[in-house]
Order: structure tokens, then C-alpha cells, then sequence
């Protein structure tokens, strides 16, 4: 604090602004940076070659499935962790923070050792295989994100004051009523929020997947394992192409979801 | 009728305590506390949002206790109204008629009817985001009312509205009620809202009902300290019972004073000796024109003024008997100016001994 | 909605409840299955092993220089955020949401673009070099953490009612007198707990690291990089081992930043 | 002394327009207003959170209008009281003293005869997060006295109390200020707090003050619709100028009535046909005894009573005078009993023309 003093005591607000800043600026660099290893021509050639248009397709139809899985279990999930008192609750709950914080990688190499034990190879030999096919990518979306997905529509729900079903069950609405014409339309923009973030960490989901699902060129190639096989092979230039797809989806979905958060509080 | 029987409640550390009181059908009946006294959560529980531990809410005969808020036919104005927000008035207001899938026909010349009366016809397809704090208010009772239930339930029924606009909403609602036939229940941390809109008060502290009955009752002689302090009651002494007559009693007053008590037929339980505390409401205490002869009046004081509020309607006056006891008056502008009030001024005092009162 | 009806509409809170523990059962098998993959003895050796003691180390001390880093940008930059008006305040609030969107392997691969760039290769030559290095590791964690540190502790310091600072200042204290000794101290266990929260994200980040600082064993390998090395190399008993240290750092984490939560609301 | 000029301030769509009142040295002066009429924002500006658009903020003469907050020697407690809550009740009172390192010595007296005076030693050593709203409100108060500030603001000073405690708040404030040379301005909806505390009132609408002034004048004289309505006066009455006499005029009143108003010299202005309107606050309208000859009292009229709602200290009653209109009446509980009233009982009203007013 010694010779800061004198400045922090000029303009505060300044300082807090410029570290704002500066992390906004080092962000930008980093993109910049992309532009400078971006060809026109090669630029195209990628975007028109057949392997970026599995990768678009494999990730876009994996992260569809996953988000609609997540969704699906995450409302009525979120609705109890948010409205009701169960048995256990803490341990639910806090299990569902989990994917939160440990990493992706280490739930995809759970799902891998998942699927050695003897109940993973009954699923894998009779139902569905996973390990190193497209099932795994959706599987590894779904591990890293189903947990997200729940705490953010819970978030969404708890700002709903509970008085509102209250008010619709004492009109004569049932449990389930109140839930779907009430809470559920005040919660959609919320919902849709979580969805498309849900849809937009899927999209990026790596560490699960390469572990689950491997890096196999136009089988389990997503956009990530994309870059990670360019970047393998010091395809800089292509892997760049890969990177602004990713950013392009990135900016996308954030100003969604800002859209979405504005017309919920407005 | 509608009865509440020895109700029992714990929510962590806070608890209800043998809640017990009726309401007449079509009438109003106030739970009136300071905040925290648990009305609200009494108010859930006789919604059935809350479950009970022990006793009843009793509707029309049928005890309800056991059932879910839906079949309960208690409709509900929370604090903050909550109208849904993504549906019109009108659809708000169908929202019970539609849900319990009720035949709409024979309701809708009472819905009419109820929307004229408050006035609200001209929003009724507009959203709730717009509305003023007193039309939420109106559209959130013909919704409680469209499907007629058998108990209306409004909690602090005017907190979201402004305060300016509070008197013409109370008048409305008093109205309501003198033209329909609405058994109600009304919690409020408001002693003049419960006394405008109340048949019946019952006082809530601390989780346990400690005094219900006739709103003129509570209002003029609370039965304890805690209510009587809630109430608004400024004016409390300790006392002792000098003498027991058959329709009266006296009470010591400081410095040898003595005052007449003819309040009910409590002096019964009274006897020679015994300490009491006995009070009266500030506006219940007279200051005599200087020229009246106090010979003929009982309970009059000889005190000199020490500190005068002055507010719009009425003003506060403190003055101190010559015995050193304080006592707070409160006095009608237009009187206050007749007598020519001021601090230090002399004056004598009447205190009507059908308005003095004892608590325990 | 059809065949489901009846079951719904007689205990729909029970229907919540289920879906909730479903997803508890999920995540709980996985754990499970890790334990009959873990053998006493091979476990004992792996963890007595010194590249065992060399992951630990540096994920630690990478995630340790990480943390502070990002919590001595992020606390002046949430403040900016939560408390000021500037200008291309909306562009830099979504480019510090951009990481919490965008997948780390993407970022990593804009970090490596970067040190290609003349201005990268400049620092990488004269100052630290970052590509396939120690500092990689935590250029590559500070990427993916600082947005969601700044967020965490401007959702922290937006909890705090601005009056409390317009009182101090009223009562003489200058913009940082009243952001220090008020602000500051209230959001100390939001701060704390964004803290642990990034620095576990950091122990846990993969993607970015692996593409930047490479997965080289017994120099940048941090426990999510040795997991990933040991399944590599099909050594799923020791992948375990790796993966069992991260769930435990994963569980006292939450529960840190739970009882931080608490006390802050209590 | 405090002035605030030609105050002018843009937020988005919400703007105050040109504010200027004055507060005299050991003044209180209230800016009352209803919800969302710019309150806030006006006192967030003298405070110097806001930036002003235009116009000036002057304290004992130095323009401020440009200083942080820190050196306006102004003191501030929030509607939400916002004691620090990871400090005593003791660190939170010396903060301002500690910031500015001022001598502590010769500032003790007067802050330890603050803490006596508001009852807060007892709790010095407690956090904010344990104790009443009460409490917390005499301990901010002495926060904000603590380093002598030339301006003490106090916003909606007792909404963080419970009602049945704000009574006791009010009056300690009261005497606090007779004690002390406090200059202050207290913001406020609710109009007996304003009239209360204040000497003087800004009554604040839309963003601009409609009438500033003496607090009798505001109570009893609104000079525009809007603030009459938003002062609770309810009987208002469209009428026309009949003649002009030196100190008082006549006007119409329903069905060929004339009523003669005195007030003020307001009459100047007014000439025979000009169409207005009068009014009279409830509390100004007096019931006659039923033998008492009207002879000799001007402005009075035989009505009717419509309804009546009793409460507990003054009672309202409407009646209808023959003409038509409804006269409102708010009369003491006393005087009620005393004239037996009742729904559809003739009386006689009168209205002293000293309380009829004429607004614009």
C-alpha cells in the first residue's frame, strides 16, 4: 500500500476501472491474436471441406440431445431442490454442485471406469455402446453439465416468491397445476437461459469427451476435439478457423442469454 | 362459521400456541400483532400451506385441516397481492373459475358485478406490471372471490398500497363487505385498519392469542400489559384496591389520590388491598373548560401541562398530576384552540370512571 | 402428457423429488464404480511415488499463483462492475462472461496463437517463456478462471446495498476508506469463497492447459494432465488414484464454499 | 443554513424539476411525498451521490453542489438504517471521527450525552445483526451527530420501526432536536410524521415542489389540487366567486348555498363570476348541538347523515347537505357519543370560514 497510497487515494473508481480493463484488454488480445493466423483462402477451404461439416454437425446434434435430456431431468429436479424439504436434500444438493468444480476430465475418466465395471460392459454389450462412439460424447456433455443446468433453473425459480402457487393451489389448482401454469411460464425465460447455456457448454465440452469418446477424426470429432486433433498435428491455421466457430457461437449465446435475462427482470 | 380450534404450530424456534377464536358467518375478524407475532405463518396454516400439529380449522362445519389448499374454499390476498403476472386481470380473475373447470354461466353476474363495484372493468385486459398498488389490489379480490369461496383471507390488505390512497381502499373494502355476504379473516399489524374493517379482533403476541373478542372491547380495555402497550395504551398506572363497592371500585392514585373504576363487573374478583394496574386511553382523559365546577364529576385532577405534540388532527398533551403521575391526553384540534392549551398552563382533569380499565 | 397424467397429477412433488435423486444416483454410481476399480496396494504405491508428489506440487502451486492473480484483478474489476458507470462497460462485462461460455481447450489454443504472434514470440524470448512450460499452466488456468472469479465476487459485492458506502462517505471516508473498511470486509466471504472456487477450477483446468503447456510427464503434469497421461497409457487403476485426489479436493472445496455461504448469510 | 436552488436532475425517464426551498439554521424542514415522487433521488443529490444537472446545494454559504460526499459535512440515515454490520454499535458511532481523524477529546461530551440521551449505551458493545429497529435507528442517529455535521438527513425515519414503537421514535426525535441545534431535512410519504417533526414542509409531486412553507399553511391551506389530495383534505368543491368583500368573498355552494371565506387576503385576486374551488379538512367541520341556534354562526347548512365509520379516536361521518354535495366530518370519539349520531339523522353542520380555502 506504501507508495500506492497517493494514487489508490486520488481515484479509486479509476483503478477499479482500469483493472476491469485490463482484463477485458488481455481477452481482446487474445482474439485479436486469431485474426493474425487467419488466410482467407485456407479460411474458406476449411469451411467448405466436408470434415468442418461433420464437426458443426456432430457437435450441434450431440449438444441438442444433451441439452434436451438436461433439461428434461433438471426442471422438475430444480423444482425440488427449490420448493420442497426431502430427505437427503443436502447430500442432493450437494452432489449436483460437483460437476461445478472437479474436473471434466475426471468425470469423463469416472464414465470410462463406469463402463469397465461389470453392470457398464452389461450396458455396453447389450444396450448402447459409449466408450470411444457417439453415445459417450452425449454421455460426457450430459455429466458436465446436468448438474449446471440444475442449479441455474433452480436460481430462476427460487426468484419466483413461492406465494404465487400458493395463491393458485388456494383457487383450487392441484400440486402439478400451479407448478405448470404458474411457475413454469414465469420461469421460461430463466429455463431458456439455462438451456442455451447448457447447449452452449456442450458445445465446448472437451476434457469429458476426449477421455469418454476419444479424439477420432469424423467419428467423435466435436469442434474441441477438432482443434485438439489441428493443434496435434500444428495445423495452427486450421485450428484457428475451429477457434473462431467457437467464439462466433460463444458471442452468440451470451447475448441470447443477456436478451433473455433483460426480458425476464423488464 | 368458521372456527380455529386450539391450534398448535412449530417452525423452528418459533412456535403457535393453542390458537383458538370463530368468525361469524359474514363477518370480519382481525388477527391483529406487532410484526413477528407468527400471523402469517397462522395465516398459512389455516390455508393448509402450513400443516398443523395439533388441532382444527373447522369451515362451515367440515373440518378442514387435513385437506390440501385447493378444496379448502378459502381464497387468499397475500401482502403482496401477487397477481400473476404473465396472465390479464380477467384471466387472473377466471384463474380459480377455469382451473376448478366450474361452470362460468351462473358466476358471471357475480364476477360483474364485483368488477363494477371495483371498478376495475377498464383494466381487465391489461397485465399486472402496470397496475397502481390499488388496482393490483381490487383485481386480486374479485379473483378471490370469483369462485365464492367460503373464507376470505387478506393479509396486510393495504401495506402495497400508498398511503394517501389507503383511506378510499379500507372504505371499498368496508363497503364490499356491507354489500356481500364475506366471512373474512384479516391479519394486520395496524390497530386502525383492524378497528375500521373488524367485527371481531383477536390480538396475536408473540404466538399466542392474548385477548379476542369485540372490537370495541379490545380497543377500550385490553386485558394485559402486552396488549394494552400494542394497543396503543399510554396511559398505565400500579395501583392498589382501596375499597370494593357493589357496582364499582377505588383505586389508589399517586399522592394519596383516589380513583373511581366501574368498568364491567370486573371489581368482582377484586378485593380491599390487592395490587392492580389500572389505565385509560389518552382520549378517553377530559381537560374541563376553566370555568366548569368540578364538584360533580368523579375522577377529577388538578395537573399542570409539561409538554405539548401537536400533530394535524388531534394533539397530544402531557401533563403532570399533582401527585407527580404523568398523563398522556389526546385532544380534538378545535378544543385544543378553545382552551388556549400551553405548556406550564394549569389545568384540571377528568378521567370517566366507565373508561378507566384494569389489566392484569 | 397423456399416459402420464394420473401419476403426475397424483403426487407431482414426488415426481420432482424422484428426478432430483435420479440425477444424485447418476453422479453417485459414477463414484461408486471408481472404488472397484482401486487396488489398496497399487494405491498406496502410487500415491508414496514421487510423480504422484510432483502432480499434487504443481497443481498446487500453479492453482495457488493463479488464485491470487485473479483475485487481485478481479476484486478491483468486480468493483468497477457492481459499482460504476464507464464507458464500453457492456462490452467488457461480456467479454469477462466469454470464458465461462467458451470451451478451455479454445482458449488454451488462442494462448498458443497468441505466443505466435511477433508480440508473443517477443515475451516468450526476452521474459518468461509460457509454451509447453510451468507458466503455461498458469497463463492457461488464469484464462479460464479470471472471468468467473470477477463474476463470483461482483455477485458478492452486488449483494452489498450500495447505501452502506454512501453512508461511510457522508461520514467523511473517500471512495477506497469506504470501499476498504466497508465493502470490502462484507464481501470478504463472497471473496473467500470465489477463492476456493477458482482455485479449484484451476487444479481441475485441462483443455487450456494440455493445449498450451502440453501433457509432459514430471513437467506440466498437474492431476488432471496425469489422468489423462495414465489412461493414455491404459493404467485405469492409476488413472483412479488421480482421479480419487480430485474428487476429494472437490468435495472439501464445496463444503468450504458452503459454510463460507453461510456465514455470509447469517 | 441550507439552500437548495433551481435544483434540476435527469435519470433516465424520471427528472426533478427545478427544486429550491430553504432550511433555516436548527431547522427541521420535511420534503413529503408520495412513492416514486423523486424523494430519494433529491436527497441522494444534496448527499452528493447524484451529480446535479443544474443548480446549486449551498451550506452556510460554501456551494457544495461540486464536493464528494465525504466533504459536505452532511449526515445521512438511510431508510434502511445500514449500520455496518461487521462493527460494535461503538465502532460504527466513532467511524466518521476515526475516517476524518479528528481529535476524539473534545468531540466525547457531546457523543456520550447522545448515547445517554437516545438510551444506546447498553448496546454499544453489540452488532447491528441483534437488535431492534429501534435500537439501530438511535444508534445510526448518533453515528451521524457524531462528528457535528452541518446537516442531518433522515430518510423515511421510521419505517424500519414497528408501528407500535414509532410513537416513542417520533417523540425522541422530537426532543432531540428541542435539545440540540440540529439542522435538518427528513424525507417522507407520511404526512402526521412530516407535520410532527418538521417546522417547515416541501410537499414533493412529480418531481417538483407544488408548495413549500410553514408546516400549519401546508397542513391547512394546500394550495393545489394535488397536494390537498395527497394531504388527505376531502372535501373539495367546484364553485364560483359570488362577491369580494375587504377581508373576505362569498362563494357558491350546491343548490344556491353561499359560503363566505376569510382566509388569508387571498381574495385580492379572485372577482365576482370567476369559477374555483374551495375546500375544508374533515377535522374542520363542526357538528351543532341540536338546541344551539345557528343564527349567529356563519357558513351553516342543514344535512344528513349518510355514513359513518367509526374507528377508534375520532370517528368520520358523511353527510349530505340539502343542496347535494357530501361534507365529510372527522369528529372525536367523545363528542360522537355525546351527539348521538347516527346514519340518516338531520344535523346541523357548520364551517368556520377561517378553514375554507381556495385552491387553484
Amino acid at each position: 500500500m506504501w507508495s500506492l497510497k497517493p494514487l489508490i487515494s486520488m481515484s479509486f473508481k479509476n483503478l477499479a476501472v482500469m483493472a476491469a480493463f485490463s482484463l477485458f484488454i488481455f481477452y481482446f488480445i487474445l482474439l485479436a491474436s486469431l485474426f493474425t493466423m487467419v488466410d482467407a483462402s485456407k479460411f474458406l477451404s476449411i469451411l467448405k471441406s466436408e470434415r468442418f461439416y461433420f464437426s458443426i454437425k456432430i457437435s450441434f446434434i450431440t449438444a441438442f440431445i444433451t441439452t434436451v435430456i438436461s433439461v428434461i431431468v433438471a426442471v422438475p429436479a430444480a423444482y425440488a431442490l427449490s420448493r420442497t424439504n426431502f430427505r437427503f436434500k443436502p447430500a442432493v444438493d450437494l452432489f449436483l454442485e460437483l460437476p461445478l468444480i472437479i474436473s471434466p476430465i475426471a468425470l469423463g475418466a469416472l464414465l470410462l471406469l463406469f463402463f469397465n465395471t461389470g453392470a457398464g460392459k452389461l450396458i455396453q454389450n447389450n444396450f448402447i455402446s459409449f466408450v470411444y462412439e457417439v453415445p459417450g460424447i452425449i454421455i460426457a456433455q450430459f455429466v458436465t453439465s446436468a448438474g449446471i443446468a440444475t442449479r441455474l433453473i433452480k436460481a430462476a425459480i427460487d426468484e419466483i416468491s413461492p406465494r404465487y402457487e400458493f395463491v393458485a393451489r388456494t383457487l383450487g389448482a392441484s400440486d402439478f397445476k400451479a407448478f405448470s401454469t404458474i411457475t413454469l411460464p414465469l420461469a421460461k425465460n430463466g429455463i431458456i437461459a439455462a438451456a442455451v447455456l447448457t447447449f452452449a457448454k456442450s458445445i465446448g465440452e472437451f476434457g469429458a469427451t476426449v477421455t469418454l469418446a476419444g479424439a477420432m477424426p469424423m467419428k467423435t470429432e466435436t469442434l474441441p476435439i477438432a482443434i485438439y486433433l489441428r493443434l496435434s498435428n500444428a495445423d495452427i491455421e486450421g485450428a484457428a478457423v475451429f477457434i473462431l466457430t467457437l467464439l462466433a457461437l460463444g458471442f452468440t449465446v451470451t447475448l441470447l442469454t443477456r436478451a433473455f435475462a433483460k426480458v425476464r427482470h423488464g | 362459521m368458521v372456527k380455529i380450534e386450539n391450534l398448535c404450530m412449530d417452525i423452528g424456534v418459533f412456535s403457535l400456541k393453542n390458537i383458538a377464536f370463530e368468525i361469524a358467518k359474514g363477518a370480519c375478524h382481525a388477527v391483529l400483532g406487532p410484526t413477528g407475532s407468527g400471523k402469517t405463518v397462522l395465516l398459512e396454516t389455516v390455508i393448509g400451506i402450513q400443516s398443523v400439529k395439533s388441532g382444527r380449522v373447522i369451515i362451515d362445519g367440515r373440518d378442514v385441516s387435513a385437506l390440501s389448499p385447493a378444496t379448502r374454499d378459502i381464497a387468499y390476498v397475500p401482502q403482496d397481492i401477487c397477481l400473476f403476472p404473465h396472465m390479464s386481470v380477467m384471466d387472473n380473475i377466471m384463474y380459480g373459475v377455469r382451473v376448478r373447470k366450474l361452470d362460468t354461466a351462473p358466476l358471471m353476474p357475480m364476477i360483474d358485478e364485483l368488477i363494477d363495484f371495483l371498478g376495475i372493468r377498464p383494466i381487465l385486459g391489461r397485465h399486472p406490471s402496470g397496475l397502481s398498488g390499488g388496482e393490483r389490489q381490487r383485481a386480486a379480490i374479485v379473483r378471490a372471490l370469483a369462485a365464492k369461496p367460503r373464507l376470505l383471507i387478506l393479509d396486510e390488505p393495504f401495506s402495497a398500497i400508498d398511503s394517501a390512497l389507503r383511506e378510499d381502499a379500507r372504505r371499498l373494502l368496508k363497503e364490499l363487505y356491507a354489500r356481500h355476504d364475506i366471512t373474512s379473516l384479516i391479519v394486520t399489524h395496524d390497530i386502525d385498519e383492524a378497528y375500521f374493517l373488524a367485527d371481531q379482533i383477536s390480538v396475536l403476541i408473540a404466538g399466542a392469542v392474548v385477548q379476542s373478542g369485540e372490537r370495541d372491547d379490545i380497543y377500550n380495555y385490553p386485558k394485559n400489559i402486552a396488549a394494552a402497550e400494542f394497543l396503543g395504551v399510554r396511559n398505565i398506572y400500579d395501583s392498589a384496591v382501596e375499597s370494593v363497592q357493589e357496582r364499582s371500585l377505588a383505586a389508589s392514585f399517586c399522592g394519596g389520590y383516589k380513583i373511581n373504576i366501574t368498568c364491567g363487573c370486573a371489581q368482582r374478583k377484586f378485593s380491599a388491598g390487592q395490587k392492580i394496574k389500572w389505565a385509560i386511553r389518552s382520549e378517553a382523559v377530559y381537560i374541563l373548560k376553566e370555568d366548569s365546577d368540578p364538584a360533580g364529576k368523579s375522577n377529577c385532577f388538578d395537573a399542570e401541562i409539561n409538554t405539548i405534540y401537536t400533530r394535524g388532527k388531534m394533539h397530544t398533551v402531557l401533563c403532570a398530576v399533582s401527585g407527580g403521575a404523568v398523563i398522556e391526553i389526546d385532544i380534538h384540534d378545535a378544543a385544543f384552540n378553545k382552551l388556549k392549551l400551553a405548556r406550564g398552563k394549569k389545568i384540571k382533569i377528568s378521567l370517566n370512571p366507565d373508561s378507566v380499565f384494569i389489566i392484569n
